[in-house]
């Protein structure tokens, strides 16, 4: 059994200018022991996922509607707020967006530090104190001692972000949600965060999910790619098979569309026309209005499985390129190299919004 | 203040009063707050006794020449004051002079050439020229007496943190703005013959509380702590009258008020525009409008009850009551015109405009806009302003006006009004109170003339001649005359207080008189 | 050339539809009219505006015609809320003073709004020894208690319309000053400022043109909530004697007038007591219900 | 921290004087001439004149203030034209009566709405939020004397439960106290209105921030988010709230002096100012400036050892 | 090319320089104690020198805080630089009057990282594109108008448009409109600070095509500011490295890519993640924080983190920014 499954999770936002369809069908699962990125351009409901499963969401104006979130086999949404209080926090952990604003500047940060463990465990002050030191050489803040006694504002953005990391390590969840946690930082201090994470999966064996925008910096780290587009998952997989043989066109064209440190200077691929609104319930692919690869009614008409059209348990694509309804089928499974043939020939006034 | 019942002996008698007084060094002030505290606690040589005549009271007997330039007084023996010092005649002699050097009313003393005293007990006044009312001035409490030894010694804080005297009361504690304490003179037995009561006071400690907001006043009278006060507002009289807790009397002042006209402004400098005036006021409807009901309508400058007041059947024969027709008449045949009543009248294309200014305060104010509309029915256009009293003062003083309502506070005494309002001597522009800008040397003449008359029904003759005078000229149109209230809780027993309105003061209660019994 | 092609004419999804301010201004009036409170301070505010206009109309009785026949009525048919000590009809007295209200919040609210917006904005595009010299001025003006101030210069001045408009206003535009600084601070951060100066925009049109329009939202919600407190403050000089004078409809001098009469004729005091309190819940509604409206992060 | 301290107090050196400056161009632009006044009618011009100049009042402005600030620099804020006494003194004697009710409306105002406002904010559109802001706009609304008349009309007249006006007893007594609640709720209802909002916004705002959803996500129970994550940031604005109050409330007890009798500096400044006292309304207003300055220092130090952020060294 | 020719200046030939920027300093103040002196400054720029060749793009690359923007605007002017000059095509435009920068606006101008923040909200799409127009030329209203619309099209929007307010725009077309405006007054110079950074990697792809094509329209010269190493790697000529307001290193593209000169400049690199199957391995993970621009390390002020560190004179000896043995400049003791 999965460690966290997610199945089918729709969830909206009942806001001023209309109902906001945040998600529209989110599934994926994270194993015990693995990475698992989360990969998504801006908005397209990453935060809104974790945050419904750590049941942070503020209702209203947030509503889950429908799905369920099983971790290790309870359904999350069916916990009361105690009960789930028991779980968050222990054996489910989170880092923040934000490292500037996600920590209490009131508070030192031994106090913030301690706090999950003097909640979920009943160890005591100092056994507590010494754990937070531990836990924060660990994630290597050297001088552990004296930034117990600190306050937040006194650390830098990278010093925040490891801070948050501790706290959330140091009851020793299974399951780690990490969101963004490097965006907001340099790309030497990312380094260090990244390094950071590679070295905690030996220490602490715990499972993660490490959302990010970044594709580069997902495929350091995940062992397991889920792809979300406009409030669904449009593709589950390796992140072997992410970069051999992507099977939804839209990850295939996000692909395209990152500039690349060791390819050469060259144009870069776009993808046409614009996120579809969240104002209405999907009636089709979200992805239809863009995707290259688009053929016809089932693709505006027909929302393919949120679980994955195909039967593969590793490799899931939601795209109905890959069901009965397509007539044709995707060119880079048939005949890869024309595919690359017809990207390459683009033309040029094409490459514009 | 509701302390511990019993027998009335140890009783608090708490007044309240509607402003804080600036110093209680009697020699020092002429308002009236400060005057309220301190008559009880000061005696005079003299009082005045119900038929308005001047009694000895810590003189014995006094005597005068023929013209009335000099007087021989005696004064009381072993009267002590409250810090235990003696009163005899250097000290008094010594508060006198303190009194016309430093005093507002300092002008009581006339002519005054010198005080000698010529003997332990025996006070010599020389003056210049006849003074005939000294012995009434001198019942006034500016000139009543503090102990020198306490004012020496004192120094600065004589007034604020000291009063010492020798009357029915002993000052104990000034707290600003709150209250001031006064306990009972045990020894004190000089009351006046005329008094029920001429020995100590019949309660223990007398409070006199400040309360500025009216409202606030008339709620402590009738169900808070104070026990009784002379200062509700009219407006608010008929509510302690109906009050179940408390009583009300109500006594005619002398104090007049009345509109001052310009007699140098046009077209107020013409007799008949300030007789169609005189005759377009209706005092009876002020008295209503402006007084809810609370004031009587006078028709000379000094009402009856004032020393040398005009009787009101003289008053009201040789002076006017409200006639609008002889009011239009007049302005007619002066050659102010107009078409229809209402109508501004006109004459050579001027409107008989006139500038009217009224205080901000009560009645003042409303005393405006009820003249304004009596004056706009015979075609006067009053163009009312409504001044806070240091810029009606200041335009006043500019000529501005040519109208203006005005009072006065005494009114006692008819010279003082008649001289304080009319003389040239004291005319506005220079600084006086003369705000008609009247000058007529025949008036002046006549009250000067008056000021020295020794005989008493001479001197009366003259008062109302000045007032005939007057009353002729219209430089002023008498309006109401206020009156006392005196508002005390039931449980105070007031049978006497108002027997005789001038004891110990115009201002004040006859407190000899309040007997508290809470029980 | 190449870029004629294919052009986006999508908009943005997230947005709504519709042109520019007016949809601004259409989602401003719906946040409006979806807070209750906000949507009934408006309703009685523009009430309050057309009473003030045409109150000679509708007034039943001349608000300064004296009836001694009909001295302290109680509230009838005839005097809805009664008579005063001088026969006047209070509920003419008191539509009339909606006319002193609006007139006093709209002068001295312009006068607090010209001097203070205009110090504000200097004080906070200017930095150096303007802006210090401007908010030391401020922090001077702000260390005399409001009223403190008010109350001596008008009773100074001799009370009356014309001082109390004057007290008030000297008193009241450090509040907009401050604001406005405070805002323009945080305008200025924007880039768009730096692209006007590199757009060789002159100083004078960009604070005119870029600053002023981007916290005039702010300046609205503050004149608006600047209503009550110069509703309550003429109420208090007046009812102090320092502000207008009795005769003159005004709400402060009708409480002033009748607080003596609380027990035998508690209408004359209590009704326009009722106006203020109700003019001062409106307008605290609408200046809520605005800055929730134009500022969306303060709307919860 | 000691260094700010001493740099803020001597920023209020500067603002003092500009204080003193404004107080004196009101006091000295004022028509009407209080020797006048002082003297009362039938002055005669000589006395009103010499008056004038025993008073400095035929001094051109800038030599009175320097005259004046030479005094107020050792304590002595010049005499009372109508009492003739040491504006100074006057003042001492009613400033105690002032600062109690200012300090019991201050107490007053925080004790209701503090609570009440972090309880909105916490049960946000409950009954008791919606119950306790309606009253909030409510007091907000009322005249401050008004309701001062309303509560001695309905408490102290109706009911008899307080005394009508006034100040009796030593303090903290049951006297005292009495005497001391009606004017403090008159003063203070309004502002307690206005600060229960405030209360209300603030916790609401520090409800939404990350760090809240940071402590909810490490599985504490929400009272104790709220109290251990929510007060003690709340408490930061909080202070500045009270500290913004201070002025309003002194600026509120000045008409409820008058209409409660109260014998406090308010008064003296309402005398003062119908009575064209100079000294005395320059002075009253001086410490009134004084006191409000004061409070904001205290304020500021205060913000100093509550916000860890502010490092001021 | 239908748009204003009139507007055509004459360029120099390619690859001469247009900017040259000599030791720019840029201090901010830092006040404190108990008179509130200044008791410091943030040395945002420090002493920087850069040469832009007409028609290049040159990139600009380094940590936050470290002085891109500061250094962006300073060139143009728009904070006053502390010292230093800075050359624009043989006119020093620190000297330059008030007038005559107002002048020299129209030939340089600037497209900001918050394409949101860069337009004033109040506006319409037409009076930002005609603001610049209306105060750097003597284009009459209806040129500006035309100009305007073609712009509008130039930059892959449409003429409906113009009326919209900004806010009803997603945050690439935000970006069209600002680079529609910067080139309104038909420049030869913009610096793009961070134009892409705050979109996603679809919308930062059309972005990034839409400069290079604007580029050889109009002939522009760019200097490019950003962080992200791939983009800079993608659209630039010439790269420099900015390290606590100073350059480290500047160079070609490709050759600085391949071959990092500079100690910064390589842990740099290899800490950029690769996005491919191979993770980084001998990734160079820098120790600690940059160090506060107010109190700078002495001499080599990256020598506290530098892991080829060779000793005192790392720390004692400012390294000068020259060109060394194989053509390539950098400023590092390591190449003495
Ligand atoms: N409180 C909210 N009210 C209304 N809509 C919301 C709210 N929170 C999120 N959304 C909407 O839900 C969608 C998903 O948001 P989410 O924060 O999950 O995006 P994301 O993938 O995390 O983006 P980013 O990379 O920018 O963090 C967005 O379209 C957003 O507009
Ligand atoms: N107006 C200012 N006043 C004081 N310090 C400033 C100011 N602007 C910038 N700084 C400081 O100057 C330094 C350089 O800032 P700058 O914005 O140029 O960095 P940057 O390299 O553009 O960073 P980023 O990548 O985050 O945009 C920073 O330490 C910053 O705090
Ligand atoms: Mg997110
Ligand atoms: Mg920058």
């Amino acid at each position: 059994m999965a460690l966290l499954e997610i199945d089918d999770l729709h969830v909206r936002f009942d806001t001023e200018q209309g109902m906001v369809h945040a998600l529209n069908g989110v599934s994926f699962s994270v194993e015990r022991d693995e990475v698992l990125g989360v990969i998504g351009e801006s908005g397209c409901g990453k935060s809104v996922t974790m945050m419904s499963v750590m049941g942070l969401l503020q209702s209203p104006p947030a509503e889950i509607v429908s799905g369920e979130i099983r971790f290790d086999g309870t359904d999350l949404l069916s916990l009361s707020e105690s009960e789930l209080n028991e779980i968050r926090g222990n054996r489910i952990s989170m880092i923040y967006q934000d490292p500037m604003t996600s920590l209490n500047p009131a508070l030192t940060i031994g106090k913030q530090v301690m706090e999950p463990l003097l909640t979920h465990t009943d160890c005591s002050k100092s056994e507590a104190r010494e754990r937070a030191r531990e836990t924060l050489e660990d994630c290597g803040l050297p001088d552990a001692e004296r930034l117990l006694d600190e306050y937040p504002h006194e650390l830098s953005g990278g010093m925040r972000q490891r801070v948050m990391i501790a706290m959330a390590l140091i009851t020793e969840p299974e399951l780690l949600i990490a969101d963004e946690p490097t965006t907001a930082l340099d790309v030497t201090i990312q380094a260090q965060i990244l390094q950071l994470f590679r070295d905690l999966r030996t220490e602490f064996d715990t499972s993660i999910i490490f959302i990010t925008h970044d594709l580069p910096v997902v495929s350091e780290l995940a062992d397991r790619l889920a792809v979300m587009y406009a409030g669904t998952v449009a593709e589950t997989c390796d992140i072997d098979e992410f970069f051999d043989n992507p099977l939804h066109p839209y990850t295939r064209q996000l692909w395209e569309s990152v500039p690349k440190m060791d390819a050469e200077k060259e144009r870069l691929a776009v993808i046409e026309g614009t996120v579809p609104s969240f104002h209405e319930p999907l009636s089709g692919c979200p992805f239809a209005s863009r995707c290259e690869q688009h053929h016809g009614e089932p693709c505006e008409q027909i929302v393919p499985d949120p679980r994955g059209v195909t039967d593969e348990a590793s490799h899931k694509v939601s795209c109905h390129l890959y069901t009965e309804r397509s007539d044709t089928s995707p060119p880079w499974e048939t005949d890869s190299e024309d595919f690359q043939q017809k990207l390459e020939s683009q033309p040029e006034n094409d490459v514009k919004l | 203040a509701d302390q511990a019942d019993g027998d009335g002996n140890d009783e608090i008698f708490v007044d309240a009063l509607d402003s804080d007084p600036g110093t209680l060094d009697l020699h020092e002030t002429n308002r009236v707050p400060e005057s309220m505290c301190l008559t009880p606690v000061h005696e005079r040589l003299f009082t005045i006794d119900p038929d308005l005549e001047p009694q000895p009271w810590l003189a014995t007997e006094y005597e005068t020449n023929d013209d009335e330039t000099e007087y021989v007084i005696q004064l009381e023996e072993g009267v002590e004051f409250h810090d235990g010092t003696e009163f005899n005649a250097d000290v008094a002699k010594w508060n006198l002079e303190r009194a016309e050097e430093n005093s507002p009313d300092a002008w009581q003393f006339g002519t005054l050439e010198e005080i000698d005293a010529t003997g332990d007990y025996e006070l010599t006044f020389h003056f210049e020229e006849p003074h005939p009312l000294f012995p009434q001035y001198l019942a006034n409490v500016q000139m009543g007496f503090a102990s020198r030894e306490a004012v020496e010694a004192a120094g600065d804080d004589y007034g604020q943190e000291e009063v010492v005297g020798t009357g029915p009361l002993v000052f104990e504690e000034w707290v600003r703005d709150d209250e001031i304490v006064y306990s009972r003179n045990e020894d004190y037995d000089r009351g006046p013959d005329f008094l029920s009561n001429d020995g100590p006071i019949n309660f223990e400690e007398y409070h006199v509380r400040i309360v500025p907001e009216p409202t606030t006043l008339l709620n402590e009278v009738t169900v808070g702590n104070v026990d009784g006060s002379m200062m509700i507002a009219a407006s608010d009289a008929e509510d302690v009258e109906a009050h179940d807790n408390t009583q009300l009397e109500r006594v005619d002042d002398a104090h007049p008020t009345f509109l001052s006209i310009n007699v140098e402004a046009e077209p107020t400098d013409e007799v008949e525009v300030r007789q169609a005036m005189a005759y377009a006021v209706d005092q009876e409807a002020i008295v209503n409008a402006a007084f809810h009901g609370e004031g009587y309508p006078i028709y000379s400058l000094c009402p009856p009850m004032a020393v040398g007041g005009l009787d009101e059947a003289t008053a009201r024969e040789t002076g006017y009551e409200q006639d609008l027709d002889t009011a239009r008449e007049l302005l007619d045949d002066a050659g102010w015109e107009n078409d229809e009543e209402g109508e501004v009248r006109t004459r050579n294309g001027d409107d008989l405009s006139v500038s009217f200014f009224a205080f901000e305060m009560e009645p003042y104010s409303s005393i405006g806009e009820v003249t304004q509309d009596m004056l706009s029915q015979v075609g006067f256009e009053a163009n009312l302003e409504i001044l806070e009293s240091g810029t009606l003062y200041d335009r006043v003083e500019g000529g501005e006006h040519n109208l203006v309502t005005m009072a006065l506070s005494g009114g006692y005494i008819a010279n003082n009004t008649l001289a304080s309002t009319l003389h040239s001597q004291n005319y506005a522009p220079d600084g006086g109170s003369n705000y008609s800008l009247y000058q007529s040397d025949e008036y002046d003449e006549i009250i000067d003339q008056a000021e020295v008359e020794p005989d008493d029904a001479e001197r009366e003759a003259l008062l109302h001649e000045a007032q005939e005078h007057i009353l002729e000229e219209v430089p002023v149109v008498p309006l109401v005359g206020f009156v006392k209230f005196y508002a005390a809780k039931n449980e105070i027993s007031v049978d006497a207080w108002t027997d005789h309105p001038w004891w110990p003061s115009p201002d004040q209660y006859n407190l000899h008189a309040v007997d508290v019994d809470r029980s | 050339m190449a870029h004629s092609g294919e052009v986006d004419t999508s908009i943005n999804s997230g947005d709504s539809a519709g042109s520019g301010r007016w949809d601004d201004q259409y989602i401003i009036l719906r946040r409006l009219a979806q807070s209750k409170l906000a949507l009934g301070g408006t309703i009685y505010v523009a009430l309050f505006v057309i009473i003030g206009i045409i109150a000679p109309l509708i007034t039943p009785h001349d608000p300064m015609a004296q009836n001694y026949d009909a001295l302290n009525q109680a509230p009838s048919l005839a005097h809805p809320f009664g008579t005063d000590n001088y026969g006047r009809d209070v509920f003419s007295r008191v539509l009339y003073g909606t006319r002193y209200a609006l007139l006093l919040g709209i002068v001295i609210i312009g006068i607090q709004m010209i001097i203070g917006v205009g110090l504000g904005l200097i004080a906070g595009y200017y930095e150096g020894y303007v802006e210090t010299v401007i908010m030391r001025i401020v922090d001077i003006s702000l260390s005399i208690p409001g009223i403190v101030l008010a109350l001596a210069i008008a009773g100074m001045l001799g009370g009356g319309l014309l001082p109390l408009i004057v007290a008030i206003s000297l008193v009241g535009w450090r509040g907009f000053t401050r604001i406005v600084r405070g805002d323009v601070k945080s305008v200025i951060e924007e880039d768009y400022i730096e692209a006007a100066r590199s757009s060789g925009v002159p100083d004078r049109w960009i604070i005119l043109k870029h600053i002023l329009p981007n916290v005039s939202s702010s300046i609205i919600v503050y004149a608006t909530l600047t209503m009550p407190t110069v509703i309550l403050w003429s109420a208090a000089l007046s009812f102090l004697g320092m502000g207008v004078h009795p005769p003159t409809p005004e709400w402060g001098a009708l409480i002033a007038d009748g607080r003596g009469d609380l027990q035998s004729a508690w209408w004359i005091s209590t009704f326009p007591g009722f106006a203020i309190m109700a003019t001062i819940i409106a307008f605290n509604a609408i200046g809520d219900g605005l800055r929730d409206a134009l500022d969306p992060k303060q709307a919860r | 921290m000691l260094a700010y301290t001493v740099r803020r107090a001597l920023q209020m050196i500067p603002v003092m004087l500009g204080v003193t400056i404004v107080i004196s161009s009101i006091v000295y632009a004022a028509p009407g001439n209080p020797a006048r006044l002082a003297l009362g009618d039938g002055a005669s011009p000589e006395a009103v004149a010499q008056l004038e100049q025993e008073m400095g009042l035929d001094q051109p402005a800038h030599i009175r203030y320097f005259d004046w600030m030479a005094g107020v620099l050792q304590g002595d804020l010049g005499t009372s034209i109508q009492s003739g006494r040491a504006v100074t003194t006057l003042i001492i004697e009613r400033l105690g009566p002032t600062l109690e009710l200012a300090l019991v409306a201050m107490a007053l105002t925080v004790i209701i709405a503090i609570p009440l406002g972090v309880i909105s904010a916490v049960r946000q559109y409950s009954w008791v939020d919606n119950t306790s802001m309606f009253f909030a706009i409510f007091w907000l609304s009322m005249p401050s004397f008004w309701l001062g008349l309303i509560l001695i009309y309905l408490f102290a007249v109706r009911w008899q439960f307080f005394p009508v006006s006034g100040r009796e007893g030593v303090i903290f007594t049951f006297t005292w106290w009495s005497f001391i609640l009606l004017p403090a709720i008159a003063t203070g209802t309004r502002r307690a209105g206005l600060l229960t909002r405030l209360m209300r916004s603030s916790m609401l705002e520090i409800l939404n921030e990350d760090y809240i959803r940071t402590a909810r996500g490490k599985g504490i129970g929400s009272k104790a988010v709220i109290y251990t994550h929510g007060m003690k940031n709340a408490l930061i604005p909080v202070v500045t709230l009270i500290g913004l109050q201070v002025p309003l409330i002194f600026s509120g007890t000045v008409i409820i002096e008058v209409v409660f009798s109260w014998p406090g500096m308010g008064r003296l400044l309402v005398d003062a100012v119908l009575q064209r006292d100079y000294p005395v309304v320059q002075g009253t207003i001086l410490v009134y400036s004084v006191i409000v300055m004061v409070a904001n220092f205290g304020v500021d130090i205060a913000y100093t050892y509550l916000d860890p952020r502010i490092d001021y060294s | 090319m239908s748009n204003a020719q009139n507007l055509q200046k004459t360029k120099s030939n390619r690859h001469d320089t247009l900017v040259e920027i000599q030791e720019l300093k840029k201090y901010y103040p830092v006040t404190g104690g108990v008179l509130n002196r200044r008791v410091g400054d943030v040395k945002a720029v420090d002493g920087a020198s850069l040469d832009i060749k007409e028609g290049e793009t040159l990139g600009l690359v380094g940590e936050s805080g470290c002085g891109k923007s500061t250094f962006g605007r300073s060139v143009l002017r728009l904070t006053e630089p502390t010292d230093g000059s800075v050359v624009f095509d043989g006119e020093d435009i620190t000297e330059a009057s008030k007038d005559r920068l107002r002048e020299l606006r129209q030939e340089m101008q600037i497209v900001f990282q918050d394409a949101a923040s860069s337009i004033n909200p109040r506006m319409r799409v037409h009076e930002v594109i005609e603001e610049p127009m209306k105060w750097l030329t003597d284009l009459s209203e209806e040129e500006r108008e035309a100009r305007t619309r073609q712009l509008i099209e130039d930059v892959g929007l449409s003429v409906d448009h113009l009326q919209r307010a900004p806010h009803e725009f997603s945050g690439g077309q935000q970006q069209r409109i600002a680079i529609a405006r910067a080139l309104s007054v038909n420049p030869r110079f913009i610096v793009c600070d961070e134009p892409t950074s705050a979109l996603d990697v679809s919308v930062q792809a059309k972005i990034l095509n839409l400069l290079d094509d604007l580029q050889d329209e109009y002939n522009l010269t760019y200097l490019v500011i950003n962080h992200d190493m791939s983009v800079v790697k993608h659209v630039c000529d010439r790269v420099a490295v900015m390290y606590l307001g100073k350059i480290v290193e500047v160079g070609p593209t490709d050759e600085l890519f391949d071959n990092p000169k500079h100690p910064y400049t390589q842990a740099l690199l290899s800490s950029v993640p690769r996005a491919s199957k191979e993770k980084l391995d001998d990734q160079i993970v820098l120790e600690g924080n940059p160090p506060s621009p107010e109190d700078p390390p002495t001499g080599c002020r990256f020598h506290p983190r530098c892991p080829e560190y060779i000793g005192s004179v790392c720390e004692e000896e400012k390294p000068e920014l020259r060109e060394r043995e194989d053509k390539r400049t950098c400023a590092c003791h390591l190449y003495e």
